[in-house]
């Protein structure tokens, strides 16, 4: 399936978006987003990211549907 | 209690009012600056920018955890966004409580799980014109 | 660094502003109120009387002890004295500091200290007109 | 000799002064001081204060001398 993700921060400058379409295989997980991820962004020094899926962080193993937010998370700085 | 991501500048003052009550004891107030100096780097600005509805999500997570824990539902805390100058505040915690002792855990509490999971990144203004975003784990160079 | 004794109403966001700094992160400012309710009695409002110089001594060595140790020179003490109402202000502590946890540190440090060392004495006026020295080692009845 | 010996909050209440003079066997210390002060209250439920010579808290053993500021000292209860 196709699937839009959400960039902020390093990964966005990086990719030049705020969002971008990855190819991932049927019945994805959050895994998978990251290595369609980590290929789109070919090698440039980025920090590795999680994942959140509808505003909560998601683990690895954890399922991505259609209609689902899906966004990186680079390491947080807030506070 | 409550907790906003907002794009103008904090007000310390308006946040410990907002918690006051005559049933507390002691009121604590935290509050994040920029500095003009980090990892010996001179900074004249910061860029925050957020992932706004999932920031204010786990902004507002992290403050019921807050009150369930301590005891307390006098919490009130604002993160900024947007480019701040050198001194300015962005973050304000402000918490009331009846006891000293939880109205300090929760505010170090709150600043602790704030930095850790609310999803906000900030991009340093170097004095040399360069520009950074702030990596937490990177490991030092 | 500064502390006082005074008799008039304290100015928590004064003391915070005294305090703040470029090279500062992060300031805290911790407010100690009049409490309604005090040991399940109802409180109306305390006498805060002290040992005039001894108490500014005892504050200034205090607030000398937390800036050697925590490292800040940015750190902002009143206590008041007189008789205050529900919901005053009877101590004020701002502190400034290049790192939060410091600043957080110091403020724990500079209260709890005060709490045990500073000659300041309270008298609490209850809602059947009765007052009575608080004792803080007493044993609970 | 005799000293004067300053009262604050329950000591000045119960003895209704904010000073007293008390007699002192020679070349005292402040351990004789509480005890003359102790013997002074004569019963009333006070707490145990400690006491101050010169604005700073000093042992039972510590001298005193004429001219000292000499203060007792009761449970402080501040912040």
């Amino acid at each position: 399936m196709e699937l839009d993700v959400l960039l902020f921060a390093s990964w966005a400058e990086a990719l030049g978006a705020q969002q971008v379409r990855l190819s991932l295989p049927s019945e994805p997980r959050v895994a998978d987003v990251l290595a369609a991820a980590e290929a789109r962004a070919g090698g440039r020094p980025l920090p590795r990211p999680l994942v959140a899926v509808n505003h909560r962080y998601a683990k690895p193993d954890t399922p991505v549907r259609a209609g689902d937010e899906v966004a990186l998370i680079p390491p947080v700085a807030g506070g | 209690m409550r907790s906003a991501v907002v794009d103008h500048p904090l007000d310390p003052t308006a946040l410990l009012a907002e918690v006051a009550s005559t049933s507390s004891g002691a009121s604590t107030l935290f509050v994040g600056t920029v500095r003009r100096v980090n990892d010996g780097k001179d900074v004249t600005g910061i860029d925050y920018s957020a992932y706004g509805p999932m920031a204010e999500a786990e902004l507002a997570t992290i403050v019921a955890e807050a009150a369930a824990r301590f005891g307390t539902e006098r919490i009130a805390v604002e993160h900024r966004v947007g480019t701040l100058t050198l001194g300015e505040a962005s973050i304000v915690i402000a918490v009331s409580h009846a006891r000293r002792a939880a109205a300090m855990d929760a505010q170090r509490y709150l600043i602790e799980e704030i930095k850790k999971r609310v999803p906000v990144w900030k991009r340093e203004h170097y004095a040399d014109g360069s520009r950074e975003w702030v990596d937490p784990t990177a490991v030092p160079a």
